[in-house]
């Protein structure tokens, strides 16, 4: 039988599924209640649930692994692995990077003004560049405390999502 | 009537704008930038020119092209939306100068309301009532930081030509000044070409109410009452609804006359909207006027049963404007959501990129305005505003019990945006009462704890459990390699291939 | 108010009552039949049963089944919608029993209106005006024929327990009336399980005009104006619009006063529809009342702004009708366009499939009550109308010109529907004068000569001929098989790749 | 040069296209007109067109070898060929059927009546079977006179688009 892996938290939740002779899958939840589900893929990235009677229409999408559940408006993100996955991130193969001294770029946009310059120390939480995307400027705060090692990007540059900006090390 | 007209704007509006050319047999032409050749505005209308790369300056606020264009595709009037050069009276002028239609106010116009300062001048002239300490633009940090300590804060530093929140800063204290005034000089200059900025005193507990006029080239001027649009973050409004829950009738009454006073004191033509802020004494301040079509005149539209952008080209075409003050009833309420690429749960940040999927709600009194479509990719070069979505009720009540079916029927799948968070403002106590005012949602988000429901998340972990589970049994039916995406129909028919057999199941 | 109501119906119908619903914070149930798993009013429940398989006479139409649904789930209520268990006392009579609420009137109307030759001497009784020759149900053809021969041809066979154009034949002669009478007899028996037919003059140039009707539990009974659904084909309504273009005002009150009357005289509780003949001297005939709601009830709630399904749920609650006839106003006008999955160039031939696209119009004053998606199967077993358009507009020229660009802006591909033809409707000029009647669609259809027009015809041949191009180009890059279909994101990146190198081309 | 062939009644119209340098198609039409279109498929089955300016947003999809274009809620189907089609048509393969003796169902649905016997003469458009779909009787009338030699379908049997329902040929 299938296991599935759900992080939620600093908690590892166990789900299970097979698909039974009718064709409904049954589903055991992390507390062992079975329920029979009958899923639907209507459309792509679309699912359609019937948890018995219960009906719920949802947006399921995978995004490096992580699936985004759209129901109703509220979107919530889960990370669930199946054994395979499991094993394979437990070798560190495809794992989660360890937050670093790098501050990712949330956005695609353009560099308005880097107000420190490499060397200067700054505290968590200060604005160390400023990013205009959709005609708005975002202060983009600095993730840890520490000093200015490297500045990736210059003023006027266009970044993407998930560039390195600048890189903050312990003093 | 004419007969083909020029829209100088993108993204939904643009749509908008076409919807009535085309209810009114008038061929619609569309600009582009060459990363909007994909957008929705291109797709609808009849002809299309691209005119640029994705810069605005370089495209749609590119005067000489959009001209350029309108000559070579006979287009005889042009309507500039809202943004980019609606309120910019060189480009009104240049049309006048190439005998093309602008559709909107006179360039006199356009420039007394457009700085603010002038504008306040007038205002005062024609006896509308202004916020205290409305000055000149400043330059200096220095003098602005006097003034601002002279009048006590919080004060409100503001884009002379500004608009949309844009330039604008609210500052608390002695301290941020200096380096705000200068982010919002950099903010104007940036956004408008024009660094001007002023400062005023910031009334604390205001309410935006905003007045629809309409004005014809015969003298004729009325309004279509009041939107309150005072759901508002960083000054872009999110949430806009009609009537006002706390306006009584005679202050509607009195704003009313007031805004026609602002329109008539510069000689308005078209469609615009008197800005003022209402105080809970139900005193009230002009605020500024927007000499053009508004992003929330859909509410406005649905409770008078007027289309404002046929309006807009009538008069354009000095046609009279037949509407009566005395004939014109609001039925029921109307709210607005504005639907941005942005993601609340990470300060708002903007989330361009792909839409995978998109579903918009539909039914009785539901109305979509929208600029994308599934495939869709949303730029990274305009606003982050992707559709608005307006609903109707027979009393404020039922609009947001509408509006809060139509939420939760919203798909948008590929980039994060605002649905939920509306949801969420929607369901507030301050916002069910209508006591809300411009400071409210800041506030809330200070004070907001999100608490998840149990079982909602419950379930979407069940439902995320069982995408895995079809992947992987698609997976393994079809052989592919693990990062596969299974094709639709294998999981679809692998329900039906069981279904079948299925009878009524332990249910009955 | 009830807390969960059960939805015994399907598709359009089914999602438009849980729309309402879910804005009164009421759980829906669903029921669904084993191919309508996939079906939208399934996906938009809160909750759903399987009650069988296709064939509605053992699914939808079996009333242990939707009460042991509704006694699973705790439903307080079932709405039936129209159609299936809509117009069934039997139904409503075992809800009672079973404690559950039927929304809709008591058994004793339905039976009352049911049966048509009842309900005439009933209406004649109340003063209600009749078509001339009115008789009960005939068995023996012959019997038939001879009472034919006597009021002259051409006569209406109908059937007793019928409703929307089943079992229903219009006979010009001697001739064919045999076989016509045993065709409609087959069909009531088939679609009502009842082959009561009957035989009545046929009006020549009737309109059909209806009254809709709201009854509380209280006695209060109003009207909410009329529908002109004269634009038909074999008594299958294809557009419906209000006010009715050629209705006199005093004519509409009198109207309204007669539905009321009728209503009133079976004690009519909930909404209901008199359906009149309007000929063309102002004089009307009774036709029959509906006992339930109406699938072109959303033009009567686009004019008088009127949530009829609420109200259908609070009387039904018990609640008093708080709407005064006096209050009232029709506001503008509305149209409705029912979208049909047939080919109206092949004898309007039903077109079930698979749909491959949807693409549904918005923006101001446009309502899509729709039962598919994307993806979704229209089935063979059920009624081929997938979704409804409603447009409403100032007057019935906007309506008319935005209907118009609602349809332009409609996308179905995969099934042949009827969007086309009501474009052609629209634009006849009986259609614009509003002077059309009942027999109006097949003289039409008889005279008509489509006349294609060449250069959309020839744009046409270049798209297909482009569209071949880009699979063949798009299989010569992946090395696929010539059958193969080209992935969409080849096309788009190979205009991309291209895309960057380009200027403004020649065009400014 | 890519060549297609467009069947138009009894007229075979010949275009052309071909990508040029700057990723626009030179579509050339069957009077020899060469026109530059910049052809976009923002959606699957979707084609969005510049021909010139002109701006048409359609619907595209191909069925058993005929292109059906849906513009503004027109319908057209076009019988286009590349020069291989075109070819193997030539030779007979995968080419049209002839017009036969057999009646083929439009429709899908259920056989509710066949009034004529075989050995009986029908004339050309008299209802030779009735076919319930959509809850509606559908009268099919006879596509040819002749005498009925075979009926493939009994009262009550569901039917499918394409099955062959009656045979009428020729006395």
């Amino acid at each position: 039988m299938p296991i599935y892996y759900v992080q939620h938290g600093e908690e590892e939740r166990e789900w299970s599924v097979i698909r039974n002779g009718e064709g409904l899958l049954e589903v055991t939840d992390p507390e062992g209640v079975t329920h029979v589900v009958d899923a639907l893929e209507p459309q792509p990235g679309r699912l359609h649930l019937l948890r018995g009677a219960r009906s719920a229409d949802l947006d399921v999408r995978e995004q490096e692994g992580v699936f985004h559940v759209l129901w109703r408006g509220h979107d919530t993100e889960v990370n669930v692995l199946n054994e395979r996955q499991r094993r394979m991130k437990a070798a560190g193969v495809g794992g989660n990077k360890e937050a670093g001294p790098d501050l990712l770029s949330p956005m695609a946009g353009k560099v308005v003004a880097t107000p420190f310059a490499v060397g200067e120390t700054v505290e968590e939480g200060q604005t160390i560049i400023i990013i205009e995307a959709m005609k708005m400027e975002n202060d983009l705060k600095a993730h840890r405390s520490g000093k200015v090692t490297k500045i990736g990007v210059e003023v006027g540059q266009a970044v993407e999502i998930g560039d390195v900006l600048i890189t903050v090390e312990d003093e | 009537m004419f007969s083909k007209v020029l829209v100088a704007n993108r993204g939904e509006i643009a749509v908008r704008i076409m919807r009535t050319l085309r209810e009114m047999n008038i061929k619609s032409v569309a600009v582009f930038s060459e990363p909007d050749r994909e957008s929705i505005h291109v797709r609808y209308a009849d002809e299309a020119y691209c005119v640029g790369p994705a810069a605005s300056a370089e495209s749609y606020l590119v005067i000489d092209k959009i001209l350029a264009v309108a000559k070579e595709s006979g287009a005889e009037a042009i309507h500039p939306g809202f943004g980019f050069l609606s309120e910019n009276s060189d480009f009104a002028e240049a049309c006048e100068k190439a005998g093309i239609v602008f559709i909107g106010p006179r360039s006199y116009a356009i420039n007394a309301m457009g700085s603010k300062t002038h504008a306040r001048k007038l205002m005062e002239k024609a006896g509308v009532p202004l916020v205290p300490g409305a000055k000149d633009a400043i330059e200096d940090p220095q003098e602005a930081l006097a003034l601002a300590k002279e009048m006590g804060f919080p004060v409100l530093i503001k884009a002379a030509a500004g608009g949309g929140g844009k330039g604008m800063r609210r500052v608390d204290g002695e301290a941020e000044f200096v380096a705000s005034f200068e982010g919002a000089r950099r903010e104007a200059l940036n956004a408008f070409g024009n660094g001007d900025v002023y400062v005023e005193k910031f009334v604390v507990r205001p309410k935006h109410v905003e007045f629809q006029v309409l004005a014809d080239q015969h003298g004729n001027c009325i309004h279509l009452f009041e939107r309150d649009c005072s759901v508002q973050r960083r000054h872009q409004k999110i949430i806009e609804e009609t009537p006002c829950p706390t306006i009584l009738p005679e202050t509607r009454e009195k704003m009313g006359e007031v805004a026609i006073a602002a329109a008539k004191a510069v000689d308005y033509v078209g469609a615009g909207t008197v800005e003022f802020l209402l105080d809970v004494d139900q005193s009230f301040y002009f605020l500024e006027m927007n000499t053009r079509l508004q992003v929330e005149h859909p509410i406005t539209e649905m409770v008078t049963g007027i289309d404002l952008v046929r309006w807009q080209l009538k008069i354009a075409n000095g046609e009279k404007l037949t509407l009566k003050q005395e004939d014109l009833e609001m039925r029921g309420a109307a709210v607005e959501a504005r639907i941005y690429a942005e993601d609340p749960e990470n300060k708002f940040m903007p989330s361009p990129g792909l839409i995978t999927n998109i579903r918009e709600p539909s039914g009785p009194w539901v109305r979509v305005d929208s600029g994308v479509y599934s495939g869709s990719t949303v730029p990274v070069h305009y606003d982050p505003m992707i559709a608005k979505l307006i609903v109707w009720g027979e009393d404020r009540q039922h609009a947001i019990n509408r509006m809060q079916r139509a939420l939760s029927e919203y798909v948008v799948a590929g980039i994060t945006t605002n649905i939920e968070f509306h949801q969420e403002i929607l369901d507030t106590p301050e916002f069910r009462e209508g006591h809300y005012d411009t400071n409210w949602v800041p506030k809330y988000m200070e004070e907001r704890e999100k608490v998840e429901n149990e079982e909602t998340v419950a379930f979407c972990e069940m439902a995320a459990v069982v995408a895995r589970h079809l992947k992987d049994e698609a997976i393994a039916k079809q052989g592919a390699s693990s990062n596969g995406t299974p094709v639709n129909g294998a999981a679809k028919n692998g329900w039906k291939e069981y279904g079948r057999f299925r009878q009524l199941r332990g249910q009955i």
